[in-house]
């Protein structure tokens, strides 16, 4: 295929992407914001995770982190949706920081069942906590713009979206990403060439964290709503299957894997109580047979991924 | 009885071994030299399985045994002491023992080679409810040696028996294999301290960035300029 | 006796009673860890999948509750042995990167799949299987129910059974090596990847056990296993990752400090007392508090 | 030739989802039964949750129940002469699976009114793209408060409020003579609201009680029964649903607390009205009381027992009230739009205050005086005792209220 045919599909697909609430009706639209959201945490926890090896359950409680802190504070204190969002960023990104002392110390199981320990805890209180989350009710929210069009919401998304990426791309280019795949690689030698190692952990925990929490926060005054199902298990079970389709460690794959994935729950939603172990069923094969992702799998891409099988010594 | 060809092996994108050839004889003490980072613990770990091998051959006893499961390589005969011992050490020793006659099915065979080993090393006997780990770094190494015993090999590996331990317990291991290969199981040893590798000896080879640079009797090889200036400090 | 102490000693009681059905789960979660180096994230599914099997084999077929234990474990041993040669195997066929990482991954999906497909098949409505007692029991503290208190004890005698075979059978020293020096396990003899299936068969089986024997009390359904899991894992982390003993110190542990929190915090948050114990104990000691990376 | 396998991926995910939309059913059609009624049929959306974290076998008796009725209008002629179809989408009993399965109700199905939900949380947000998007949303089983007072032009509610069900119980645990209530409420807005407004009334009348919230995931309950054990009541008042409520009841038999001489045992959710009550508590559940909305000893309307018939011969088990329920709101919606004579949104609003309909549980008809009873429909509320191990939900005794009561409240030995 030569350059002008791929930069033509390129320009279609932008301009197919750039017009969507045109042509696709409501609903569709609808997904499209729920997209740019998945985009975004799937593609901050590909940071952690794929780039930097610190495994996480955690990633979809500082999402709902966000949106509570958002709604709160558009509810509560009456300011602007747009000042909770970056607000609740703030709060996400410390709570994320937190988080990433506390895992400092730690290696490998110890490292993932201390975030996964941290999420049920964190489900816990949004469940208990009643009277500033209202328990399992969720909290309703302010919505960004009136009226019923989501069209706004898209673009806005969108733009939230590009902005993310182009940020993760620029720091996975930059040095600071070759040292979180040092670190992934090799801890140890990581930090005998002098790496500090702790400074770049929290950088990278606070950052994505950061992240999604603004998701969140977008989220949640687009549903106009917020409840403690954002941060259970099988939440995250969709962040995880976007990634592992996806590809995990690689920059597309994850932004592929959350639109394939949300846009395929679309369909899958009319096999009613089959679906969730469908898509579990889909989860498991893509680990099983092609670890790499989706990706890997059709194009034998030769990709940095993350679960790649080994080139040699196989 | 053990014929190596050619054999290749690599971590990852990193050759390890180059094609090395080796030819160990019936009832010999063949002994395996060269520097840190040769491949000399990687050809071991290729013969008994526990590598993968990329390239070329081994035979033991006519038989092809590259890429066979270490428990059927084990199985035909071979018995292997890893360098810095490796016995199981929340394990007493008895059960270290226990865990190396894995392959002896019959309980009665297991007790009686037990009280046999038991009777050649009296330390362990001593100690025989005690942890693996507890152990002094010579007695582990006796474990060691005791544990590849229990199985009968006809064919012994040792990868730096002695490394770590003082010279009169080095002394006392150097016995112990020349013990060993006179009541006739062939011993294929790696060493570093290649004097005293070479005192006890019938061939030996010289291992470099995973080749065979020099093989012979202990004696050539003590003529050998390249081998008194790098490995005899002559 | 002060009503604070009464109080106490009945969470406690109470706790410790059910704890040790969960430190038999931990017992299975360790060996799986000693023997294949993964932690099993879809153990709670196993546990759901015991209870099923034992509400099958109780309730469908009419065999003796009792029985029906033994029957859950086998169907689950057959299970895990299942999915460890159809999912595991690339673990350890040495061509992956980071095999820990994907064994999480897995395991993780594979209670996702689990927990949902049994819905079609059981339904969504939860079921119990046949109590194994009728009655409760005064213990001077706190009333209990025969069937918690008999599923306790067979919960302790499985336990002593397990370590008994850990310590005295061919199989259990095998087990017990390949946790500690994998290559040395596998030069003398032991064929180390053929241990895989048993170990994560006999250790789902535990799971299976400690779900078949709280069916009755805390009935079965799809989403069942995720408490249960979570306190394994409190066990596991509390105990020491890999040992057996700290397993069952792990899960006496948890039971006090439920029922610490329970009577000072509030009953509410009781699920999440083992979180808080998980990262406490880390952060004094990040190896767990009989830390090592063996089993025995 | 990175390109081409970029396109290769891209088209294989087309193709994937097209083939998948291809093979899906027409989402849930509700087969009809006679060829009569010709032309585009009418739609009408059901929501409800038919997996976790929902109840699904909430959601399960709403789609069945819906589906009776649905079949019964096309086979006697449709609706305005043109078929109906119901389309029902899992809402998961999360507010934002249910936003979506609103979304996809309205936007992609066009469905011309919509009905169902049995959680309030769901419901709250549901509510909110029904109002954004002007379309008639019938509630079928979500209780709180919250619904109502909004006042919602376009929303609709058929179950009991919280406030209604919250006063029944006061008036059965003063008229019953009981002295020290005491409450334990799940962590959702039925149980919080329900301790709020029952702590109201008691305050009111005098009555010393006690509560506790319950995190209703839990499976050991046991903490929570000692604490409340400690208060020492005459009357345990247990507002928690599904698997909970089943798993209280059994321990609290256990401890000895309830349901006992000294101290009664009363449920207010609609799974005492199960099948699996027996089979999963044993002979615990001797003595409870419950609450529900229908029973043969008091037949409610004619309708009442052919549906209970048709829907035990078509599912193989009894409705509970959350069918009738489900089924009433059909006929609601069937009515309003007859009376409208046209599926606009607007139309079918106006209708459903104007009509008055019998029920499979009464009268049905939409006050719009402002409060807690806006826009919902009489309900009648019955509390039942099993006095018998295993005993079937039809053979139990009434015992609140007074005027239809078959036998009083006994204690169990």
């Amino acid at each position: 295929m030569t350059k002008t045919t791929r930069t033509v599909l390129m320009l279609l697909l932008a301009a197919a992407v750039l017009t969507l609430p045109m042509w696709a009706g409501t609903y569709w639209t609808h997904i499209g914001v729920l997209c740019c959201y998945y985009v975004i945490v799937v593609s901050s926890w590909n940071l952690l995770v794929g780039y930097a090896g610190q495994m996480s359950f955690a990633q979809v409680s500082f999402s709902s982190l966000g949106g509570y802190v958002s709604t709160l504070t558009a509810t509560r204190l009456g300011l602007h949706p747009v000042i909770g969002m970056a607000f609740g960023a703030i709060v996400g990104a410390f709570v994320g920081y937190l988080l990433g002392i506390l895992c400092l110390r730690m290696r490998g199981v110890y490292h993932s069942l201390t975030t996964l320990a941290f999420a049920e805890a964190f489900r816990t209180m949004l469940n208990l906590e009643y009277k500033i989350t209202r328990g399992s009710l969720g909290l309703l929210g302010v919505q960004l713009f009136p009226g019923t069009s989501k069209t706004p919401y898209y673009y806005v998304g969108l733009l939230l979206a590009v902005l993310a990426l182009l940020l993760l791309y620029r720091i996975i280019r930059s040095p600071v990403g070759f040292t979180l795949r040092a670190i992934r690689e090799d801890q140890t030698a990581a930090s005998v060439a002098g790496v500090p190692l702790a400074r770049y952990k929290l950088f990278v925990f606070a950052l994505t964290a950061g992240m999604a929490a603004f998701a969140g926060g977008f989220l949640s005054h687009f549903l106009g709503v917020v409840t403690p199902d954002w941060a259970t298990q099988s939440a995250m079970s969709f962040i995880l299957a976007m990634a592992i389709m996806g590809g995990l460690g690689t920059f597309v794959g994850p932004i592929i894997g959350a639109v394939g994935v949300e846009v395929l729950v679309e369909y899958l939603r009319v096999l009613g109580r089959y679906y969730m172990s469908f898509f579990g069923l889909i989860v498991l094969l893509m680990l099983r047979f092609a670890p790499g992702g989706l990706l890997a799998l059709f194009s034998g891409f030769k990709l940095p991924t993350f679960l790649r099988r080994r080139a040699s010594q196989g | 009885m053990l014929v190596l060809s050619d054999v290749e092996a690599s971590y990852g994108d990193l050759r390890a071994l180059n094609g090395v050839s080796l030819r160990v004889e019936k009832g010999e003490i063949f002994a395996l030299l060269g520097a840190n980072g040769a491949g000399k613990s990687t050809t071991l770990r290729c013969i008994v399985g526990l590598m993968k091998v990329r390239g070329g051959t081994i035979e033991f006893e006519g038989r092809r045994i590259e890429n066979q499961t270490t428990s059927t390589i084990v199985k035909s005969g071979i018995g292997l002491v890893f360098e810095g011992r490796h016995v199981f050490p929340e394990l007493t020793v008895l059960e270290n023992l226990l865990a190396g006659a894995y392959l002896v099915k019959e309980a009665r065979a297991v007790e009686q080679r037990t009280q046999e080993l038991f009777e050649q090393f009296p330390r362990l006997a001593e100690r025989k409810s005690q942890q693996a780990g507890s152990l002094s770094g010579g007695e582990q190494q006796m474990l060691a040696i005791a544990r590849a015993l229990i199985a009968k090999p006809t064919l012994l590996l040792m990868d730096e028996p002695s490394m770590g331990l003082a010279p009169k317990v080095v002394d006392e291991v150097f016995r112990v294999v020349v013990d060993l290969n006179q009541k006739g199981t062939t011993v294929l040893l790696v060493e570093q301290n290649a004097r005293r590798a070479l005192e006890v000896a019938h061939h030996a080879s010289v291992l470099e960035s995973g080749q065979v640079v020099l093989t012979g009797t202990p004696a050539e090889l003590l003529q050998n300029r390249a081998v008194q200036t790098a490995y005899l400090g002559m | 006796m002060s009503a604070g102490l009464s109080m106490f000693l009945s969470y406690l009681v109470s706790g410790v009673i059910i704890g040790n059905i969960y430190g038999l789960m931990a017992l299975g979660l360790t060996i799986i860890l000693g023997v294949m180096k993964i932690v099993n994230f879809a153990h709670g599914e196993f546990y759901m999948l015991g209870g099923y099997a034992a509400y099958v084999s109780s309730i469908k077929l009419g065999i003796d509750p009792r029985l029906s234990i033994l029957v859950a474990m086998g169907v689950v041993f057959i299970i895990g042995v299942i999915v460890e040669r159809g999912l595991l195997t690339p673990l350890y066929a040495g061509k992956l990167d980071r095999p820990g990482d994907y064994a999480l991954l897995m395991t993780f999906a594979l209670s996702v799949f689990l927990m949902n497909v049994v819905i079609p098949i059981f339904g969504p409505y939860q079921k119990s299987s046949a109590p194994l007692a009728e009655g409760s029991v005064n213990l001077g503290v706190v009333m209990v129910g025969k069937t918690r208190l008999i599923a306790s004890l067979v919960s302790i005698l499985l336990m002593a059974i397990l370590l008994v075979a850990l310590k005295k059978t061919r199989l259990g020293i095998a087990l017990r090596a390949i946790a500690a020096d994998r290559d040395a396990a596998a030069v003398c003899g032991i064929d180390v990847n053929r241990m895989n299936p048993a170990a994560f068969g006999i250790g789902t089986a535990m799971a299976a056990a400690a779900g078949a024997l709280l069916a009755p009390s805390f009935l079965v359904y799809p989403a069942c296993g995720t408490i249960a899991a979570s306190k394994a894992n409190a066990i596991l982390v509390l105990g020491g990752m890999g040992s057996t003993k700290g397993a069952i110190v792990g899960a006496l542990l948890l039971g006090v400090f439920e029922a610490l929190g329970v009577l000072f915090l509030t009953p509410g948050y009781r699920d999440v007392y083992g979180f808080l114990v998980i990262v406490l104990v880390l952060l004094i000691k990040p190896t767990g508090l009989f830390g090592s990376q063996e089993f025995s | 030739m990175k390109c081409m396998r970029w396109i290769s991926v891209l088209l294989v995910m087309a193709l994937l989802s097209g083939v998948l939309a291809g093979c899906a059913p027409k989402a849930t059609p509700a087969p009809s039964t006679s060829g009569k009624p010709t032309g585009e049929p009418i739609k009408i959306g059901g929501i409800g949750p038919l997996s976790p974290p929902g109840t699904p076998a909430l959601g399960e008796e709403m789609m069945n129940a819906m589906k009776l009725r649905i079949d019964e209008i096309n086979a006697a002629g449709g609706l305005l002469g043109r078929p109906v179809e119901l389309v029902f989408e899992d809402s998961g009993g999360a507010p934002e699976k249910g936003t979506s399965a609103m979304e996809a109700l309205i936007n992609k199905h066009k469905v011309v009114a919509i009905t169902g939900e049995g959680h309030s949380s769901a419901f709250l947000a549901e509510m909110e793209v029904a109002k954004r998007n002007n379309i008639v949303l019938l509630d079928c089983e979500a209780w709180s408060d919250q619904i109502r007072l909004r006042h919602y032009e376009y929303v609709f509610a058929i179950p009991a409020g919280n406030t209604m069900f919250n006063q029944k119980i006061a008036d059965f645990v003063q008229g019953t003579g009981f002295k020290r209530p005491f409450i334990l409420a799940e962590d959702t807005d039925f149980g919080v609201e329900g301790i709020q407004l029952l702590g109201g009334v008691f305050k009111e009348m005098g009555i010393e009680f006690g509560s506790l919230l319950v995190d209703r995931t839990t499976k050991d309950f046991v903490p929570f029964l000692l604490q409340a054990k400690e208060f020492k009541p005459d009357i345990l008042v247990v507002n928690v649903t599904g698997i909970g409520s089943y798993l209280i009841v059994q321990q609290a038999k256990e401890l000895g607390i309830a349901p006992s001489a000294d101290c009664a045992y009363f449920s207010g959710v609609a799974d005492m009205g199960y099948p699996e009550l027996w089979e999963t508590t044993g002979s615990s559940a001797v003595g409870v009381v419950w609450e529900t909305a229908i029973h043969p000893k008091a037949e409610f309307t004619e309708l009442t027992t052919p549906f209970v018939e048709k829907y035990k011969a078509t599912y193989g088990r009894s409705p509970t009230y959350s069918g009738l329920q489900a089924y009433d709101c059909i006929l609601v919606l069937e009515a309003a739009i007859r009376l409208a004579g046209s599926t606009d949104s607007a139309a079918i609003r106006d209708a459903m205050e104007k009509i008055r309909i019998k029920g499979t549980r009464g009268e049905l008809y939409f006050p719009t005086e402002a409060g807690v009873l806006y826009h919902q429909a009489p309900v009648p509320l019955l509390f039942l005792q099993y006095t018998q191990d295993k005993q079937l939900p039809d053979k139990c005794e009434i015992v609140w209220p007074k005027d239809m009561q078959t036998k009083a409240y006994t204690k169990p030995q």
